[in-house]
């Protein structure tokens, strides 16, 4: 036999017991001393927690003293760890593409209960790891510059947060939004809890500083059509929607707004409770506060005569025949800030909206108690007069429920408890607030909870059954009944109120999936976009480049969503700071003598990374577009095509490693 | 009921019981107390539990309290609960089940329901189809000798509009049925 | 009902890096039990997959082997995906002409959101070769012999 | 001519006579021809279920295992009452999801020499068969005497639409098939927000007080709504709520007078049928005084002036216009720019 040229560590992490419950760790350690002999094993150690710095000790130790050329840790998965234990290697002299981290925790200990397969199992790993680690290469970072600028889609709190930091340090900023003016939902609410400040009140200021800006600029009424490259140098292409509105020339002195001969239900700002006219801003705060022409509604688009806005503009900025504008740029990274859609509450048809009328969603009671609202702030009844005189509001509509959608909306509870208050405070009404649990776990939530339960608001404990107008008895009369079985008591109970309010839960963006697609991220089985680690790395993406922020990666409030706005501008700020950044050395390339110039590899590229040399007669990749995703080299018929850490050597080996007869 | 029963290890696997004898996907585990089934339910006033209560009865294995209550008889199978129960749990199943142990076990008191159930069954087993002048005749004989002569009037309506037939109808393949039904009573014990 | 024989295959799984990897990654956090008779090999991206890998496996003593990637749509290099369903369907053939039942080769798509729907396609694929029973392919023939760099022999399936 | 195979079901052939007796010439007319499934047993109703569970599935299993024999593979099942319905398309749907309750099933049929393999056939209500498969159009060209006049309160009880096995109803607690039935016909359909609630089920029979006071929940709600007669699509719904009235009034102190009958009966008069080939006279409470309101001048009624307060109320998510070329499944829903809640 030959002797081995490499000298092999193995270390076998028990991982307190997270491993060694179900793995015998030791028995895998001694076995691959033995059997892995052959192949360069030098030393096989397990440790209790191979992560901490007593267990990298033993890795830097033993490179130092046993002259190691290579190590394997059988551990957690390389997406938890890997970075860790490359970084102990290159301090003990060894380069960092030397190691390599095998699963023996998720792919074994946690999947696995029958210890003797569970051990097979691990020793069938280690033995990959070890046959895979013996053709890795020496390898450096690849280095790529990061294009200052930064693009921010979705112009709500968490983009407007995430904008004005990054534009606050000198980074130069585009914020990309679909509706004509920022804001958001934030923009729609009165009252903000637990505080109750008013909502415009803090929100205003920060749309302003946007508008005016310097390194901020801001798209509205545009959307993002294409997005092309890689971190550092993505390519975008935004879609300026045709305003109908020379924004050079507008002042926005709103004549053309009182002109406008066309009222339209408003169904986004004013979630249909109050009308807009077909040349508008969608409030008076807005920001940019140009109008934009709904060319779906307005009467000289469809019948070719009024034009009464061109007629009584000052300045002539009225622009019929504006078009729609393709705007290209490039940017280094990216922060997804697209936020949530409501609940559509008519999908649970027991609780009547949509067909008893005082039965509100909660967008449509902000809007009602907001000042410029529909009803300038006062809580009536669908008819527009009568003031309540008990109001019932339902926790959890569409959340927690596994017909709609699963998880908890958060922050309903405390909605909830703010409308509770609001209705009280406005019309002294009898309050009930029907819940499945209360959940206020916030700073100064929970001492609002006690606030609203002294304001003397009925709290019963139950998801409620049915809303119905089917009275039986006297008092039911011309009421809404709320049917619920008090769980406290144990009984059925039917409450009789004037108007009910559906806490009604948040949902992913109708076309979030169609989002993550343009961005090359993914989304979660609720629809959420998934962050790189649910606790470690919260704003960051599987996509390099790519951040989240804000609802768009689950339900939460104004404080985490300005934190997340403002944590993913720290993130893409600190790249840029950097200047460039360095990349995982994962990459093909092609050997010129080996090529035969069949160009099949060419059209398998998505990012044409692969050129054609006429005077050669062979392909090149160019590592700078090159991502490595491996299926040129897979392709290549000639094997010309080569791939550092996934070379077919390595899988091939890894594969006889795995079948390797570990019975023995 | 001032104490709760005895924790022994019969009581505190109840609930898997049930869940288990209801079928794979019953879903009764995943109950979140939220008394969407007990606000439901239109016979819910005449229930000595609500069906929530009954399933923290069930987790706390409460195993008389809960198989001598009248909670699964009054039970109308309108699937109210089961299409809003928001962990898709099968109530109604849920209910069948604990009505077949309390039948085995003997456990309920009033044998108003279980008795017209079985008379149904043995109508059943007996014709192939249901015969519903004789089930009344015998199951108000039965349980309600007092109300028969203010039903009556209602029994000669239906008769003298040919709504009842005098004769039940019998199958052919009654053997067969037979055959069928004999071979799933010996899969359920099994 | 079908009788369950005592054999424990072997299956050889490819794992996409950014969703298939990590559903197996996740099904590891959530718990989720699968029968331990699958090992799996990580690609940046099934488009990675080269049919010589598959046909390694076989010949090393694999009794079934899974591809896996993400959701057509879904790939993180864009499109790579659909080249694996191609080499997929290809080699589905190659190996029936060599006398390997087609149901040992298996793809499933998985998001990294799906460790459930990847725990439980495992279950089905082992369950599926157990009725198959045991390869053997390694055994019968010196004519098969895949080494390192003899790849480019191989490569016609692509 | 479309066939179908004819789960009758046992109160066809006793109480609900008249449901029996009308549906024959309706379906006749409008294009359904019904080939009864032979020597079919009774469902079990929800009795059998609470004695013995895998019994109970074999029951209904022979009726599957027979249609299945007999459909030669291309025809589907209807059932006019709605417990044999539900019991129908929940056995077919556990069966189909294939974790043993299928092996079970055929286990006990097998005894019998049957199996059954299950999502081959389509098993319907005899009401969503007309809405979706006959087509509202197809009703309409067929009313020769529109129901004019008459108010009516579409009463769909339980269990055709829950639990929805089949996936064939617009809602489960809220379906407006029947509504949009009776619209065809030219009546007059009120708002009853009580359709899908339970009419006692076999509460007479172990707990009539509970029965007389669903009954009369039912009963006082359409009477509330000036309702001239109610419409059932269900045998047990019917004969409920027709013959125990009497015992409700009785027992409660009411005055309720409210005659209910089949919805296959009114198709069968506003096809031109005569009464008494339809089955009416057998009601316990008569309808004849509320047929004869049929063809009378409808009051017209006053346009409420809006309010200049008033606010906009939500659009409703199915507008009740079918989509041609679906089953009718599909409604026309709202576009998508007027999802609500603002779009960033």
């Amino acid at each position: 036999m030959n002797t081995p040229k490499e000298r092999i560590g193995v270390y076998i992490c028990h991982c307190g017991t997270n491993i060694s419950a179900v793995v015998d760790v030791e028995d895998v350690a001694q076995w691959a001393a033995n059997k892995l002999e052959h192949k360069g094993v030098v030393i096989a150690r397990d440790h209790k927690f191979m992560c901490s710095s007593l267990g990298q000790e033993l890795v830097e130790n033993d490179i130092k003293e046993l002259g190691l050329t290579r190590v394997v840790v059988a551990a957690c998965s390389p997406h938890l760890h890997e970075k860790t234990f490359r970084t102990a290697c290159e301090r003990a002299g060894l380069n960092p593409y030397l190691c390599e981290l095998v699963s023996i925790r998720e792919q074994v200990s946690w999947v696995h209960s029958d210890k003797v397969v569970a051990t097979q199992k691990s020793k069938a790993i280690v033995s990959s790891g070890v046959e895979r680690l013996i053709y890795h290469e020496a390898l450096e970072q690849l280095s790529v510059p990061i294009n200052p600028a930064t693009l921010v889609v979705g112009g709500g709190i968490a983009g407007i947060q995430a904008t004005l930091e990054l534009a606050d340090a000198g980074s130069p900023v585009y914020l990309v939004e679909r509706e004509p003016s920022i804001g958001g939902h934030m923009a729609q609410f009165d009252k903000t809890f637990p505080t109750l400040d008013c909502s415009a009140c803090i929100l205003t200021p920060k749309m302003v500083d946007v508008g005016i800006h310097p390194n901020i600029t801001l798209l509205t009424w545009a959307e993002v059509e294409q997005v092309n490259g890689y971190v550092g140098n993505f390519d975008v292409t935004v879609r300026q929607k045709a305003r109908k509105v020379i924004t050079d020339l507008c002042t926005g002195c709103g004549i053309c707004i009182e002109k406008c001969p066309k009222n339209v239900l408003d169904d986004i700002y004013e979630v249909g409770m109050n009308y807009r006219k077909a040349v508008y801003t969608p409030f008076p705060q807005a920001v940019p506060n140009y109008p934009v022409m709904d060319l779906d509604n307005c009467i000289y688009f469809d019948t070719g005569k009024c034009k009464a806005c061109e007629k009584f503009c000052p300045t002539n900025a009225i622009d019929f025949e504006q078009e729609d504008e393709m705007l290209k740029f490039q940017v280094g990274n990216i922060i997804l800030a697209t936020g949530f859609d409501l609940f559509d509450a008519r999908k649970m048809s027991n609780y009547g909206y949509g067909r008893l009328e005082n039965v509100f969603n909660s967008l449509e009671f902000e809007r009602m108690c907001n000042a410029s609202g529909p009803t300038e702030g006062e809580i009536v009844l669908r008819d527009g007069v009568t003031t309540p005189k008990a109001v019932g509001i339902i926790h959890c509509v569409g959340s927690r429920d596994k017909s709609h959608n699963a998880y908890c909306s958060s922050i309903c509870c405390m909605q909830s408890l703010k409308f509770a208050h609001l209705v009280e405070e406005r019309t002294g009404a009898h309050v009930y607030n029907f819940y499945i649990d209360i959940r206020t776990p916030g700073k100064g939530y929970d001492e609002f909870y006690n606030r609203i339960v002294e304001e003397g608001t009925h709290f019963v404990r139950g998801k409620v059954a049915e809303v119905t107008n089917a009275a039986r008895q006297p008092d039911e009369k011309k009421k809404l009944i709320i049917q619920v079985e008090d769980t406290l008591i144990g009984k059925q109970r039917r409450i009789p109120v004037d108007m009910v309010i559906l806490s009604a839960g948040l949902e992913p963006r109708h076309d979030a999936k169609e989002v993550a697609k343009l961005f090359g991220i993914s989304c979660s089985a609720d629809g959420w976009y998934i962050e790189k680690h649910p606790k470690l790395d919260p704003v960051a993406t599987m996509t390099d480049g790519v951040y989240i922020a804000g609802c768009v990666q689950g339900p939460k409030d104004i404080p985490a969503s300005i934190a997340q706005g403002a944590a993913a501008a720290a993130r893409v700020q600190g790249k840029i700071q950097q200047g460039e950044m360095l990349m995982e050395p994962i990459r093909a390339s092609i050997i010129e003598e080996q090529c035969s110039g069949c160009r099949i590899c060419n059209d398998l590229c998505p990012y044409n990374a692969i050129l054609y040399h006429d005077a050669t007669m062979t392909s090149e990749i160019n590592a700078a577009l090159c991502q490595g995703c491996g299926t040129c080299i897979a392709a290549c018929p000639a094997g010309a095509v080569i791939g550092t850490s996934y070379s077919n050597e390595q899988v091939l080996a890894q594969i006889e490693g795995l079948l390797m007869d570990v019975s023995v | 009921m001032s104490h709760l029963a005895p924790q022994t290890e019969k009581n505190f696997k109840l609930m898997e019981q049930v869940a288990q004898k209801t079928g794979s996907d019953s879903k009764l585990e995943t109950c979140i107390q939220c008394g969407t089934c007990g606000g439901s339910c239109p016979s819910a006033m005449d229930m000595e539990h609500t069906p929530r209560k009954l399933f923290a009865l069930l987790r706390a294995g409460e195993r008389e309290e809960v198989l001598s209550s009248n909670t699964p008889w009054v039970c109308v199978s309108c699937y109210f609960c089961a299409v809003r129960c928001p962990q898709e749990i099968k109530i109604p199943d849920v209910m069948y089940t604990l009505k077949s142990m309390a039948v085995a076990e003997g456990a309920y008191r009033d044998s108003t329901a279980s008795d017209f159930s079985r008379t149904f069954v043995s109508m059943v087993e007996n014709y192939g189809r249901s015969y519903e002048l004789g089930l009344a005749t015998r199951h108000y004989l039965r349980h309600f000798p007092l109300r028969l002569p203010s039903m009556a009037p209602m029994g000669i309506g239906l008769l003298s509009k040919k709504r009842l037939n005098l004769k039940p109808k019998k199958i052919q393949g009654i053997k067969q049925l037979n055959a069928i039904l004999d071979r799933a009573k010996e899969l359920e014990a099994a | 009902m079908t009788e369950k024989s005592n054999f424990e295959p072997t299956i050889i799984g490819f794992t996409c890096n950014w969703c298939s990897y990590r559903a197996a990654d996740l099904a590891g956090i959530a718990r989720i039990q699968y029968p331990a008779n699958i090992r799996l090999v990580r690609l940046m991206c099934s488009g990675r997959l080269d049919p010589t890998f598959v046909l390694k496996a076989f010949a090393e003593g694999a009794d079934g082997v899974m591809i896996t990637g993400c959701h057509p749509g879904e790939c993180h290099y864009l499109e790579q995906n659909y080249k694996a369903l191609r080499r997929y369907l290809l080699l589905r053939r190659t190996l029936v002409a060599m006398g390997i039942e087609a149901e040992r080769l298996h793809l499933a798509w998985a998001s990294a959101a799906e460790g459930i729907q990847l725990a439980r396609e495992i279950t089905e694929m082992v369950e599926r070769v157990r009725v198959l029973g045991p390869l053997n392919w390694h055994l019968n023939g010196d004519q098969v012999q895949i080494t390192h760099d003899a790849t480019a022999e191989l490569e016609v399936v692509a | 001519m479309s066939k179908y195979l004819y789960y009758p079901g046992c109160s066809m052939e006793g109480s609900g006579k008249a449901y029996h007796n009308s549906l024959m010439p309706v379906c006749e007319k409008i294009g359904l021809e019904l080939q009864e499934i032979d020597d079919w047993n009774c469902c079990g109703a929800t009795e059998y279920l609470g004695i013995n569970k895998i019994p109970a599935y074999a029951l209904i299993g022979r009726n599957l295992a027979l249609a299945e024999a007999q459909s030669n593979g291309a025809q589907d099942i209807v059932a006019p009452c709605s417990a044999c319905y539900l019991n129908l398309t929940k056995i077919d749907s556990y069966m189909a999801k294939k974790n043993g309750v299928d092996e079970l099933i055929n286990d006990a049929l097998s005894a019998g020499g049957l199996s059954y393999e299950p999502g081959q056939l389509g098993i319907h209500h005899l009401l969503d068969l007309i809405v979706y498969e006959i087509g509202l159009d197809t009703v309409k060209e067929k009313v020769v005497r529109p129901l004019t006049g008459l108010r009516v309160a579409p009463y769909i009880g339980c269990m055709a639409p829950r639990y929805d096995y089949a996936k064939r109803w617009s809602d489960s607690e809220h379906p407006l098939e029947l509504d949009w039935l009776l619209g065809a016909l030219g009546a007059e359909v009120v708002d009853y927000p009580l359709k899908t609630h339970c009419c006692g089920g076999h509460m007479p029979q172990i707990g009539p007080d509970t029965a007389y006071e669903l009954i009369h929940r039912l009963v006082d709600y359409a009477e509330e709504v000036k309702t001239d007669i109610m419409v059932a699509v269900c045998p047990m719904c019917q004969m409920n709520i027709d013959a125990y009235q009497n015992e409700t009034n009785q027992h409660l102190g009411t005055k309720h007078k409210m005659p209910i009958v089949f919805f296959t009966q009114l198709m069968g008069l506003a096809f031109g049928m005569r009464e008494r080939d339809l089955g009416f006279g057998s009601e316990l409470v008569s309808a004849k005084e509320a047929i004869q309101k049929i063809g009378s001048e409808v009051p017209k009624k006053k346009r409420k002036k809006k309010d200049k307060f008033a606010l906009p109320m939500p659009h409703p998510l199915g507008n009740g216009i079918l989509k041609n070329g679906t089953n009718g499944k599909e409604l026309i829903l709202p576009t998508e720019g007027r999802a609500r809640g603002g779009r960033a």
